[in-house]
């Protein structure tokens, strides 16, 4: 007779901790017609660039799709700018890259409430079932821009700067019943690492 | 509240989207003249009952969606891109 | 055992957790598992409210949300709280209710006058008086309406923390409205083939309708367990689904239990909003009032609730209750209370019935063919009197009145969802038909009466929405026999008994059959022209429990049948919902999410004040102290020598592609395809009525890279402007547009000397005026981080902006001040920017007010002649190039002393009521000394020279000003090009 | 469905029942006899082969023409046709407000005159309306918004309109619920219109309607207007769902339906159909002495007479026909009103509705001639349509009996629009889900 939330937690077992990730982020787009390009030389370059609304791991890179023919790259931190120069460079005239890494905040979300307390704001379903390992989507949060993406090591939770105080901070009253603890930075390779949730 | 397929996207609410409009106005060519560009900003068919109309996907994919709606059951019959050709209903004009 | 009328033990009471409270000032006590309403009851309180209008004593009617009487308020930690349901109030240890809208008590209350003389105050009687004198009604009679109208008071406690309140997103296959047996066993054959569902009751245990009779507690138990084994399945009791919104979307209120409520930090609700595929509504049946002559005195209850009381909470609402009915259905309490060794007298409406043998059986004394004429009593029921068939009228001495006029099926939901309803003779109720997309109805909501009917009925729901989503059916057996229903005879319709006295059809609101009759008579025949003239309806129950009885009563007037008159419309929300749990967490201080710049913190210790612009916290100045001098200070700084401020509020869009320049002069009302590679150019956006949208400088960074500026006021708008162009109107061009306003932090560097502060930062690039004239853009490196210069100028002056990735914010400004020290750099806030480009002429969102073309600023020569852009035709019509227009000027005040304001109107000495524009903008000038601004005035650059009055009558205000040219600095723009 | 039947040339005032002047006397003496002597308060007209004028929609435009035409220019050889009961569109489902305070001169003149009209109103009407003169008070919460106001409240003194600044500690006195440092947009302080205030909304459409029929006005309800006859460029009458009605001039006064109406007369109109809509609290003593609005979010509210918190906030922003409520709007307005009056939080809503506005491309109304001759629109009124009712109709009467505009409703014209006279308050442009 019991809703699942209900069954309350105890207190010490922390129901999400949350880690920022520092990452190069660039977002690649193709022009009309020419995603395929995009997909053959990020191929070149060990990344597979994965369908709309799914994420795809490589050793310390990630690509993920929330817009048609765009992808998110998350890269280890290099020299500001290099990572963007690269892409574009690589692009040629088959797309642009443009780097983001200033303008979104990477965040891991990892616990075994996390979907509950983002029910509190998320309106999509994140029920593994429907959203399972390996999905992506933008929505928003507390309104503000996400992007969600379900890795093996938790949720990935990208937001623009400027508001990132404002989610962080939304957040941390909202997760409270349920525990939230910081935990240090993780880096893109350890986005992939498999941390169960 | 609509929840509105975005083809990209999947279903949301209606919350992520912003409305932009009679999507059955086409812009008219550059020297079609005062008239023809009167009629294209300022009067509306303004139907109640199937209705093409404009949505930015503004908190998801930000992608143009075109939608045919009913204006008095907000029932949605198609959602496409702006270069799909959608039609409401057979035999169900207004 | 607390109280006397507590005679047994109840299903959700336990007797060995007594609770103290009180009402009214009295001491009383309850138990735990109580309501406020069984605990004044099994205390032998009846008296507990007084009503609306006549103030006539009122008691418990219903045990449960749809209660019209028993409304009090309840004084907490958060103050005083209104019209709280005693009906629902969970009694806890401490509890402090008072009754509500009498003075100055609840006995002897000074309104209850209104009741004698009621005869003059009919329904809508205020229409016809208090018209005279003009004066009186705002200052007489109204505010006497207004003190006597309302039922509780509020009195918050305005405290710094906020209440904490939450709203959840749930998704669904199906969600079940109702856990009555239709609920429960649609619920679980749902479960059991596998899709997820949610079960909601608002009652705080599931089981509805079987929670009265005893014999079905083995197969709610077990149904109870079996859903929570089942993984996909969700019960949510508490839980009131408000309102249904279409495309499967609906708002539940959740009361959470103590414990969950004090492991959310005290929230006491949660808003859900459920997105379900199908829905099954098994919201059972309401129970109705009769109307007759005293119905509404303390003691007169529905029977459903006397039978609830009984069950729930052990609570005798009397020891000698006379029913009024006319349905079999509502024999159930009679046998639950006479059962439980209560003395009960039966009036049946019907000669006849089933359930009548069946009482008389159990020795109960029956009265067919009889109604109720009137119960009578001062504070409450003491007699009821009874016209039977063939019999002299008679007295029964009764200590309550128990009445069910019947059983509306409970359709409000389905309504909102346009679902038609159809009138059903055998059980005088409206049904009824929803779409099968949408879900389906089942149980007594259907009109299928009956705990085992009902079971069916969910199950045969649930096996059609199954198959609808295409899963299997399985058995679904609850291991348990549903006890078979009794045969029934059906109920035979009563509304109204006409007598003398006041018959109620709305207890809360006070409206009588005799009201509803005068609003026919007065023409208001219609029933929602009926509920608007009498306010039928409209009381906090929303007419659950006389709705129909009033239709019924209008009916009879009109002469027509009832169905034909119909129901008013439901709406949501099903039952009221504190503003706290519609609002949800996004209050207050979360309100609006903050734009933090990525300064912030550098600023904040610098000791800037913040301004709230748009969702940004900007700089306003950096100082605490009020008035303009700090502000004169910083933009003198940069007059003088250098200043920087901080401009990473500009919106920015990374344009690239083969069409990008083409895409731009369509967007742009000048040329960009024009520009080189390595400059920037102020531009124009107009909007497609010819009306200046938003301007700002974009930069050619390479031949297909373009980069956008757009004002902090519009960026949002802006970008989707191009979005919506881009796809819309000319999809075929390849461009990508990239939102990159959060990546680049931008500062301005302004003033003669900062050439020399930017040179000692930027590596790589010759900054000389040959090298990089006024309007030039590179890429480069700023204090070691990979950024770009643009040699733009806001403030009037020689001025770089320096744009870098806003990770590097902090080090780069750094690097700036440092290099500044020398030429005593200081930042400039928004005020001291807005006065650096009053002076120059520089327009803001305060002249881009959305009604300015062009023209009106002075920008018409930049429309481009050839080529298409968005406004271009419109931008011809002769409405927006009219020479009388509100056009730009510059003003300035004669007298220095005297201050301009935004917001004065101009006037000429002949016609000062006449106004011929308005200042926009103002500063004290760093230049002159003096006042200065911008304005819109008609026909203003013929003005030139002319002197007006600036008039600001509300601050008592008139100024001599000066049109002069918007251009009051460096109309030669030597400064920004040195 | 059968037609109602429709009468023959029967005169217009041969089946009227005259009401009867209302007071309080009257009200006294038939509480001594049973209230049984009132009758209907305007009669159930049978329309007419032919009237002069026949107005389409019984709402509170619609209704205020007719009677100003039979009053103030002797007209009254007129129907007003209802597809159902009278007042129950935007009129009856309003939040009531009246006020004058706007930013053109040409709309201040207007709806001032509207608002000296309602202050008679009663008088006018015989019919109490409980006109409010409560005030209306707009927070600002930016430099930018208090310049705006200062400069709307300027230009309405100009024009001899009372307008007042109130500082923080103003507000404060005049509505201790309001959270001056509510965190996210704190109040700077206010504009104070004191003769403001609310009217008593189904009061008016039942007002207008019984002196309309009082003056000889037949008001028809349940006659839907399904087709719009004409003769070349000429308007000739009416199809309705009671027969063909005939009418040397007919106007169309249906609020949210305008271009449905004009669609049937093959017009096309500047308008899109928008939801607005409203909320009602539970009743309680009183809280709220003026109307209040939130400057930093749309939020507005008042406490009717009965006790319960009117409010509303904006449009739903897409075009819709339904009056019906939505989620997002009732979490949106009462954030706004958690945020602005936290002392609210406890209070419960209890009912959400919506109404169907024909939203104008400049946000402004249209009173207008058209194209076709003998056929006059009172329409887009936005969401602003309530407290321009008594200068609506008399200005639409006006220009039905004078066939010139109203001096004072000049400007809303129809021709404005491709003409770039467009009256556009906020500035928005012509996207009317903006205005
Ligand atoms: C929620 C809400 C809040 C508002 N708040 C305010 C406010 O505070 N202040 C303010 O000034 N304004 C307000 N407004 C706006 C105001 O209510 C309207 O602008 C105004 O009422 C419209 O004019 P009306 O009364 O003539 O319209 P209505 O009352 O809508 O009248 C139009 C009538 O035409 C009838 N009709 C339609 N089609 C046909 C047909 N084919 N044949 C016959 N009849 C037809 C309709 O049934 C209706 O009765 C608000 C509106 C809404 C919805
Ligand atoms: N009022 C009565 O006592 C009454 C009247 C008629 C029939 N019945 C009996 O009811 C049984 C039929 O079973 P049933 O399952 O169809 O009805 P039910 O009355 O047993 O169950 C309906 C349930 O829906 C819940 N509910 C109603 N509106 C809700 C809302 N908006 N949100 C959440 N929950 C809501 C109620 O709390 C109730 O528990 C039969 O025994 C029948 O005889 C009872
Ligand atoms: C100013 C005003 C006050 C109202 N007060 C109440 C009220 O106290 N109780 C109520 O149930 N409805 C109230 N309503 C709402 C009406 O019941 C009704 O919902 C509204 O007029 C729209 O009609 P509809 O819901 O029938 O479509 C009020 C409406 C208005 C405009
Ligand atoms: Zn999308």
């Amino acid at each position: 007779m019991s809703a699942p939330e209900s069954q309350s937690m105890p207190r010490e077992i922390p129901g999400i901790r949350l880690a920022s990730c520092a990452a190069d982020i660039v977002e690649i787009a193709a022009f009309h017609g020419r995603a395929p390009e995009l997909e053959n030389l990020a191929g070149a370059r060990g990344l597979e660039l994965p369908v709309l609304g799914r994420v795809a791991v490589a050793s310390d890179q990630l690509a993920l799709c929330v817009r048609p023919a765009r992808w998110l790259l998350l890269a280890p931190p290099a020299h500001p700018g290099a990572t963007a120069a690269h892409w574009q460079a690589a692009c040629g005239r088959a797309g642009g890259a443009v780097d983001l890494s200033s303008g979104l905040a990477a965040w891991r979300l990892a616990g075994p409430q996390v979907r509950d307390a983002l029910a509190r704001a998320c309106r999509l379903d994140l029920d593994p079932q429907v959203f399972p390992a390996g999905s992506a989507a933008a929505t928003v949060m507390a309104q503000v821009a996400v992007i969600l993406a379900v890795l093996p090591s938790g949720l990935l939770l990208l937001t623009p700067t400027s508001t990132a105080r404002h989610l962080r901070e939304w957040l941390s009253s909202t997760a409270k019943p349920f525990g939230l603890v910081s935990e240090a930075d993780v880096t893109v390779g350890g986005l992939s690492g498999d941390q169960a949730t | 509240m609509l929840r509105i397929p975005c083809p990209w996207c999947g279903e949301r609410d209606e919350t992520e989207f912003r409305y932009r409009g009679d999507a059955s106005k086409v812009r008219p060519a550059a020297d079609a003249g005062l008239a023809a560009f009167t009629a294209y900003v300022y009067e509306r068919d303004n139907r109640c009952g199937w209705h093409l109309e404009w949505w930015l996907h503004v908190g998801g994919c930000r992608k143009l969606l075109k939608v045919v709606r009913h204006t008095l059951s907000h029932e949605l019959h198609a959602v496409g891109g702006p270069e799909d050709q959608l039609s409401p209903p057979p035999g169900l004009t207004r | 055992m607390r109280g006397p009328g507590r005679i047994a033990r109840g299903l959700l009471t336990d007797p060995d957790r007594p609770v103290g409270f009180r009402f009214d000032g009295r001491s009383m006590q309850g138990l735990t598992g109580d309501t406020l309403a069984s605990a004044l009851l099994a205390n032998g309180r009846r008296l507990v409210a007084r009503s609306f209008k006549y103030h006539r004593p009122r008691g418990i009617v219903t045990a449960g949300p749809e209660e019209p009487c028993a409304l009090v308020d309840v004084i907490g930690a958060n103050g005083r709280e209104p019209n709280r349901l005693a009906t629902t109030l969970p009694l806890h240890e401490g509890l402090v209710a008072e009754s509500q809208n009498r003075w100055p008590s609840l006995r002897f209350d000074v309104l209850a006058l209104n009741d004698l003389i009621a005869r003059f105050l009919p329904a809508g009687f205020y229409y016809k008086t208090f018209m005279a004198p003009g004066w009186a009604w705002e200052r007489l009679y109204e505010p006497l309406i207004r003190r006597a109208a309302g039922l509780g008071r509020l009195e918050p406690i305005v405290g710094d923390h906020a209440a904490p309140a939450e709203t959840v997103h749930d998704h669904a296959d199906v969600l079940v409205v109702g856990a009555g047996t239709a609920g429960l066993a649609a619920a679980h054959r749902l479960g059991t083939s596998g899709l997820k569902v949610m079960l909601t009751d608002q009652d705080v245990v599931l089981g509805g309708g079987s929670l009265l009779d005893a014999r079905w507690s083995a197969w709610r138990v077990s149904m109870c367990t079996r859903l929570a084994g089942l993984a996909t399945v969700r019960c949510l009791p508490r839980t009131t689904v408000l309102g249904a919104y279409g495309h499967g979307v609906f708002g539940a209120l959740e009361t959470l239990s103590p414990a969950e409520a004090a492991r959310f930090d005290g929230l006491r609700e949660r808003l859900r909003i459920i997105r379900a595929r199908r829905v099954v509504f098994a919201t059972g049946a309401l129970e109705r009032l009769i109307a007759f002559p005293g119905n509404d005195l303390p003691g007169v209850m529905l029977a459903g609730a006397a039978h609830q009381y009984l069950r729930r909470y052990g609570v005798a609402v009397g020891r000698r209750p006379v029913f009024f009915l006319n349905s079999d259905e509502a024999y159930e309490a009679v046998f639950a209370l006479s059962g439980a060794g209560i003395d009960c007298a039966v009036i049946d409406v019907r000669e006849s019935s089933l359930a009548a043998g069946r009482a008389r059986a159990l020795g109960v004394e029956v009265h067919g063919g009889a109604v109720v004429e009137g119960a009578c009593g001062r504070d409450g029921v003491r007699t009821v009197r009874v016209v039977e068939k063939g019999h002299a009228r008679r007295e029964l001495a009764a200590d309550c009145l128990l009445m069910s006029g019947g059983y509306s099926p409970a359709t409000t939901l389905a309504s909102q969802l346009g679902a038609r309803l159809t009138w059903q003779e055998p059980i005088a109720a409206f049904t009824a038909d929803l779409a099968p997309a949408i879900g389906q109805i089942a149980g007594a909501a259907r009109g299928v009466f009956g705990l085992t009917a009902a079971a069916r009925d969910g199950e045969s729901a649930a096996r059609t929405l199954a198959a609808q989503l295409a899963r299997p059916v399985g058995a679904a057996d609850p291991g348990v026999d549903l006890p078979p229903d009794a045969d029934a005879t059906p109920i035979a319709a009563l509304w109204e008994v006409r007598g003398p006295a006041k018959a109620f059809v709305d207890l809360q609101n006070d409206v009588t059959a005799a009201d509803v009759r005068l609003s026919f008579r007065e023409g208001y025949e219609h029933v929602e022209h009926m509920k608007r003239f009498t306010t039928h309806g409209m009381a906090s129950d929303q007419g659950r429990l006389g709705g129909l009885v009033g239709s019924a009563v209008l009916a009879q007037a009109r002469g027509v049948p009832l169905w034909q008159v119909g129901q008013t419309r439901p709406r949501p929300f099903a039952q009221p919902v504190p503003f706290a749990a519609l609002a949800g967490g996004e209050v207050r201080e979360h309100y609006r999410p903050k734009r933090r710049l990525p300064l912030h913190d550098w600023h904040e210790a610098a000791g800037a004040t913040f301004v709230p612009t748009g969702l940004w916290l900007r700089p306003l100045v950096y100082s605490r102290r009020q008035g303009w001098e700090a502000v004169l200070n910083e933009a003198r700084a940069v007059r003088r020598s250098v200043g920087i401020t901080d401009v990473s509020t500009l919106g920015k869009i990374d344009v690239q592609g083969p069409d990008a320049a083409r895409f731009l002069d369509f967007i742009y009302a000048n040329s960009f395809s024009t520009l080189a590679v390595g400059r920037a150019r102020y531009g124009i956006m107009l909007r497609e009525d010819g009306m200046l949208l938003d301007d700002g400088t974009t930069a050619r960074l390479a031949p297909e890279h373009f980069l956008v500026t757009t004002t902090t006021a519009n960026a949002t708008a802006t970008l989707e402007h191009l979005e919506f162009h881009l796809q819309a109107v000319w999809p075929r061009l390849d461009v990508l547009l990239t939102d990159v306003g959060d990546q680049w932090a931008q500062f301005a560097v302004a003033g003669p000397r900062s050439r020399e502060v930017v040179a000692a930062v930027v590596a790589g690039l010759d900054l000389s005026n040959e090298a990089f004239p006024f309007m030039a853009a590179s890429v480069a490196t700023i204090a070691g981080v990979a950024g770009r210069v643009f040699r733009i100028s806001f403030s009037g002056e020689l001025a770089y902006e320096l744009a870098v990735p806003a990770g590097h914010a902090l080090a780069v400004w750094s690097a700036v001040l440092e290099a500044g020290k020398p030429f005593g750099i200081a930042p400039y806030g928004l005020d001291a920017l807005n006065t650096l480009r009053i002076e120059k002429g520089h327009v803001t969102a305060a002249e881009l007010n959305g009604n300015t073309s062009a023209d009106d600023l002075g920008l018409q020569r930049m429309l481009k002649k050839h080529g298409d852009f968005i406004g271009r035709t419109l931008s011809q019509r002769p409405g927006l190039t009219a020479p009388d227009r509100l056009q730009l000027v510059g003003v300035r005040s004669l007298e220095r002393r005297h201050r301009l304001r935004n917001g004065l109107q101009l006037v000429t000495p002949q016609a000062r009521a006449t106004s011929l524009g308005y200042v926009t903008s103002s500063t004290p000038s760093v230049e002159s000394d003096g006042w200065v601004g911008l304005a819109l005035v008609a026909g203003g650059r013929r003005r030139l020279g002319e002197r007006l009055i600036g008039t600001s009558p509300v601050h008592d205000e008139t100024v001599e000003i000066e049109i002069v040219s918007p251009h009051m600095l460096d109309p030669e723009n030597l400064r920004v090009r040195a | 469905m059968n037609p109602l039947p429709k009468s023959h040339a029967t005169p217009a005032r041969a089946q009227r029942v005259s009401s009867g002047r209302y007071s309080l006397g009257r009200v006294f003496l038939e509480g001594l006899t049973g209230q049984r002597g009132w009758s209907r308060a305007w009669a159930k007209a049978t329309p007419r082969e032919r009237y002069r004028v026949v107005v389409v929609g019984g709402g509170g435009h619609g209704l205020a023409s007719a009677f100003y035409l039979a009053t103030e220019y002797g007209i009254s050889d007129v129907a007003v046709l209802e597809k159902g009961p009278i007042g129950l569109g935007n009129v009856g489902r309003n939040t009531t407000i009246i006020r004058s305070n706007y930013f053109h001169p040409e709309n201040i003149r207007f709806y001032e005159y509207s608002l000296k009209l309602w202050e008679k109103l009663e008088r006018t009407l015989n019919f109490n309306a409980m006109v409010s003169q409560r005030g209306t008070l707009n927070l600002f919460h930016t430099e930018a918004q208090r310049d705006l106001f200062t400069r709307r409240a300027n230009m309405m003194r100009l024009l001899g309109v009372d307008a007042e600044p109130l500082s923080r500690e103003a507000v404060k006195a005049l509505v201790p619920l309001v959270d001056l440092d509510n965190g996210r947009y704190p109040v700077l302080g206010g504009f104070l219109q004191r003769r403001g205030g609310t009217v008593r909304h189904d009061a008016v459409a039942w007002g207008y309607a019984r002196a309309a029929s009082e003056a000889g006005v037949d008001i028809v309800e349940d006659c839907e207007v399904t087709g719009i006859a004409r003769d070349g460029s000429r308007v000739t009458g009416v199809e309705t769902t009671r027969g063909h009605i005939a009418a040397d001039t007919v106007c169309l006064a249906v609020a949210g339906h305008s271009s449905r109406l004009a669609a049937m007369a093959g017009l096309t109109l500047p308008l899109e159909s928008h939801v607005l809509q409203a909320f009602v609290s539970e009743g309680i003593k009183p809280v709220l002495d003026v109307v209040l609005t939130y400057g930093a979010g749309h939020f507005y509210v008042s406490q009717s007479d009965k006790g319960g918190l009117v409010f509303g906030g904006a449009i739903d922003g897409y075009n819709s026909y339904g009056q019906r409520g939505t989620l997002p709007m009732a979490e949106e307005v009462a954030a706004a009103a958690v945020t602005l009056l936290p002392g609210l939080a406890r209070l419960k809503v209890l009912r959400q509705w919506g109404g169907v506005m024909d939203m104008s491309m400049d946000g402004s109304p249209i009173i207008s001639a058209t194209p076709l001759e003998g056929l006059i629109v009172n329409g887009g009124w936005c969401y602003g349509g309530f407290k321009a009712i008594p200068a609506g109709g008399l200005a639409t009467a006006h220009l039905i009996a004078r066939h010139a505009p109203h001096p004072l409703a000049a400007h809303l014209d129809l021709e404005r629009f491709a003409a770039g006279r467009t009256v556009d308050e906020r500035g928005a442009g012509p996207f009317p889900y903006a205005h």
